[in-house]
């Protein structure tokens, strides 16, 4: 283990902690923004210089962007009263545990768990671009589709239902349908104001 | 280098926080925030692999992981304006209090 | 033609940066410490109270009559009278104030003491660097400090000054005139008493000592 | 002597780390490499921060008809020290309510994102800190990191005009994020490369009288003006500067901010903005290329810096210029006017790049170009009847 390792380890290993146990929401997201953070460290670590790259800038840039925002327009960013856990907290914590159970034990008695890297690993944008636009084009356009759907479904999901009568018209039209304040029209007058 | 181990172990320990997360906490958006986390675990294996693996030349686990952030975007995207919904209907984001299918 | 407005917009700003450097009467900035604006005659910023003559304590035109102390709004006016009588313009003997303080932190330059002031004592000053590091007494002003000359205040407002002579004069030539009457009168009456008297002397001796 | 001039800085590098590494163990060098690269960049861009400062209050107030500061020092140069000594000396009040930790730490991560994207900018031939392979998406990644500092700042003031702030810099920091990104893949779509020394290395002929620089090709010179608009979005700068709009919401994310912290949001802002000029000199402005043959006795550093007091100009400029925007036509601006008009610029980049060398490509790039700014601009600007304003009531 090296020391860059163990640090970037941490790092994401503590933030992600943070994320899920801290009881501001708003907390909660900046964690997990620096676990996601560090993520990115790991990738560029491991040579993956392009996912690191746009880890940082989907994750980082959108993702805890897009959770920050709902997090306000749920009016979530105080710190809540009750317990923040749910009530069935200990099924949830023995499935976890049975499930790092199950995967750690796979993972120290694999075959390939001490296997070490590849000497020189080349993985220039310019090979990711020709990769994406050879061998993997289909998929490529399959998720340009997906973002769209997602994006107009979002989109649709979120919009709230508008009935046409709160629907407004731009305030130039409105000014002139001859519709004067009534301060104008019925100015307070000395004798009380009221007619 | 560190051996591919260290970062399955990471990974499998990302992945654990993230599903203790998304079964333990009451809001949505942490849970949902949990399940985020366990999609980078995923990720993280899939780079670890690649990099580790008998032929990194054929870039699939790249590919793989730049996909996987594309749909984690757009899963994020609408998995918000899903809880945006939940919370204009209910009035609340606690899944405990979001049950009415229950019966 | 689109964006035609911007660069039209641009254009502008370019001209007014090049003209700048160009002519000098494009900018209009003052550059305060070294010149000054011409003050126009009407500015007042906090009174001061005018004296004549040489010595200010002597002259002081203000005879405390705490009018001004009265009217003030913000009540910043604070006059103690004196125990004596001295002479003022007119000859009269009049009160004086022995402390006269104005706290300018408090005065709102309304000039109401100058419109209530019956006897042209107090008076609108144009002086503005008042800053001063002490924050609490150093804007409260004491007599000492207020008073000045009527020199000055024919310096800072030439029109307001000559009328305010110009009535001074008018009572001052009033009292004069009064007082020239009274001593005419007195000196009249002076006479009459004594021709009465010389026409009294043989008969009655003495009729103020009488009563 | 030209070349040695030009590459004066690269020759102390290697001189002082050849130096150093007779007394240092091999282990460090290359960490001590990098951050004598840095070194520089650190001491450069605050102090140009500091100049910039007084050249801007200067230049604004030229432009309406002032002198702009000219007390301290020589015409008023020495203005940042003042402004500087004051800002350190000041009391540095929080607010009870505030986050404290989130509070103190989001200008540090402003600043700290700002300096970081000058690591894969080339500043003269053979001047860049890191020749990333993915240069380009390493500057927007990065930068794109500083959207969350300014929601921390915003959120954690416990303010409701710093939260509006942060809310409105946010919203408009990630709609004009798409257009910045997508008027520079133009030019990576032409070079085929993400990596910055390569997009300048491509400009570094000449064709003719004219060099090429991509800011002289039809998509070149929209994608330059698009990339110059949403740059300036993308720094909250006047026109767009609603975020902290002086008269509507004091001053945005930072109304809770006094002291130093203040004036690290004020570094952060121009290092942005000298970040953002090198970036659009970098991509369509031939980088450090002289522009004709006969000045490249000229430094290619000295070229770099030129145009950057070029851009710097520019921004102060428009700022002088033009009024705010209101929020719906800032998105509006950035939804119905620059996004369609950047993806239409990338067509127009695809027909010049796969038609031959010719004036055919310069008319049918530039009718495509030309064509979607008149029907894209005419609803945006030109629907609304503003004609002459009448009064009902004031005669």
């Amino acid at each position: 283990m090296t020391l860059p390792f163990a640090i970037i380890a941490i790092l994401i290993i503590a933030a992600a902690t943070a994320a899920m146990t801290l009881r501001n929401l708003i907390h909660s997201a900046l964690a997990v923004a620096v676990s996601f953070g560090g993520l990115a460290l790991a990738y560029l670590y491991l040579d993956a210089q392009f996912v690191g790259l746009t880890q940082i800038l989907v994750y980082v840039g959108a993702v805890a962007i897009l959770i920050v925002f709902a997090v306000l327009l749920t009016r979530g960013g105080e710190a809540p009263e009750k317990s923040v856990f749910s009530a069935s907290w200990i099924w949830g914590l023995l499935i976890t545990m049975s499930v790092f159970a199950t995967l750690a034990w796979s993972v120290l008695h694999s075959f390939a768990s001490q296997r070490e890297p590849a000497e020189k690993v080349g993985a220039t944008v310019k090979q990711i671009g020709d990769a994406l636009m050879t061998k993997f084009v289909l998929p490529l356009e399959v998720i340009g589709l997906l973002l769209t759907a997602a994006l107009i479904g979002a989109v649709i999901i979120a919009m709230r239902d508008e009935s046409p009568k709160t629907k407004m018209e731009d305030g130039r039209s409105k000014m002139d349908k001859s519709s004067v304040p009534s301060s104008i029209l019925h100015p307070p007058s000395s004798t009380g104001g009221r007619q | 280098m560190t051996p591919l181990v260290g970062y399955l172990l990471l990974s499998a320990f990302l992945f654990a926080i993230g599903l203790a997360g998304a079964l333990t906490r009451r809001n949505a958006i942490i849970v949902l925030i949990g399940i985020e986390l366990m999609l980078n675990a995923a990720n993280l294996n899939f780079i670890a692999f690649w990099r580790y693996g008998e032929n990194p030349e054929v870039l699939t686990g790249i590919m793989f992981v730049i996909f996987a952030i594309a749909v984690a975007a757009a899963e994020a995207a609408v998995g918000l304006a899903l809880i945006i919904a939940i919370y204009r209907h209910y009035k609340t984001t606690n899944l405990d209090e979001v049950n009415t299918l229950k019966g | 033609m689109l964006g035609e407005g911007i660069i039209k917009g641009m254009a502008e700003t370019a001209r007014n940066f090049l003209g700048s450097y160009v002519s000098a009467e494009r900018l209009t900035t003052v550059q305060y410490p070294e010149e000054r604006s011409v003050q126009i005659e009407n500015a007042r910023q906090f009174p001061f109270l005018v004296f004549d003559g040489d010595d200010p304590m002597k002259g002081l035109r203000c005879v405390a009559c705490q009018i001004c102390e009265k009217e003030c709004p913000p009540k910043c006016i604070y006059i103690v009278k004196s125990k004596d009588k001295r002479a003022d313009y007119k000859g009269q003997m009049q009160l004086y104030p022995t402390t006269f303080n104005i706290d300018l932190s408090v005065c709102m330059s309304c000039g109401i003491c100058v419109e209530v002031c019956p006897f042209e004592s107090i008076k609108m000053n144009t002086e503005f660097e008042l800053s001063t590091t002490d924050r609490f007494g150093g804007l409260l002003v004491n007599k000492h400090q207020l008073a000045k000359s009527n020199d000055h205040y024919r310096k800072i407002h030439p029109t307001d000054a000559s009328s305010s002579d110009a009535a001074l004069a008018v009572e001052v030539a009033k009292a004069q005139a009064k007082a020239k009457a009274d001593v005419e009168a007195k000196a009249k009456a002076a006479a009459e008493a004594k021709a009465k008297a010389v026409a009294a002397t043989p008969v009655a001796p003495q009729p103020v000592a009488a009563t | 002597m030209t070349d040695s001039l030009d590459q004066i800085f690269v020759f102390v590098k290697h001189w002082l780390l050849d130096q150093l590494a007779n007394v240092l163990p091999p282990a460090i060098m290359p960490l001590v490499s990098s951050v004598m690269s840095l070194l520089p960049v650190l001491v450069v861009f605050p102090s140009l921060f500091a100049l910039t400062t007084v050249f801007e209050r200067k230049g604004l107030g030229r432009i309406q008809n002032r002198y702009g500061p000219n007390r301290v020092g020589p015409f008023g140069f020495l203005q940042f020290a003042a402004d500087g000594i004051k800002a350190i000396i000041k009391e540095d009040v929080v607010p009870r309510a505030a986050d404290k930790v989130v509070h103190f730490i989001a200008p540090v991560i402003l600043v700290i994102t700002a300096l970081t994207v000058y690591a894969v900018l080339p500043f003269g031939r053979n001047m860049v800190a890191a020749d990333f392979d993915a240069g380009l998406l390493f500057f927007f990644a990065v930068g794109a990191a500083s959207e969350l500092a300014v929601f921390m700042a915003g959120w954690s003031s416990r303010n409701k005009y710093a939260l509006l702030g942060a809310m409105r810099a946010v919203a408009q920091m990630v709609s004009y994020e798409i257009p910045l990104i997508l008027s520079s893949v133009a030019v990576v779509m032409i070079t085929g490369t993400l990596s910055l020394p390569k997009i300048v290395a491509a400009q570094s002929t000449h064709a003719g009288l004219l060099p090429d620089w991509f800011v002289f090709t039809p998509w070149g010179f929209a994608g330059f003006i698009l990339f110059l608009i949403a740059a300036n979005a993308e720094l909250n700068r006047s026109p767009f500067d609603l975020p902290e709009g002086e008269s509507e919401i004091i001053a945005g994310y930072f109304i809770e901010y006094s002291g130093f912290k203040f004036a690290l949001f004020f570094l952060a802002e121009y290092l942005s903005m000298f970040a953002l000029s090198g970036l659009g000199i970098t991509l369509f402005l031939g980088g450090w290329n002289a522009p004709f043959a006969a000045l490249e006795f000229i430094p290619s550093w000295a070229w770099f810096f030129i145009k950057l007091l070029t851009m710097i100009f520019m921004f102060i400029w428009t700022r002088g210029t033009l009024p705010r925007l209101r929020q719906d036509q800032l998105m509006n601006l950035a939804w119905k006017f620059m996004i369609p008009m950047v993806l239409v610029n990338l067509v127009a980049a695809a027909v010049w790049h796969f038609t031959g060398p010719g004036i055919t490509r310069w008319f049918t790039s530039g009718a495509l170009v030309l064509g979607a700014y008149m029907l894209l601009g005419k609803p945006q600007f030109e629907s609304k009847d503003i004609g002459k304003r009448t009064y009902r009531f004031a005669d």
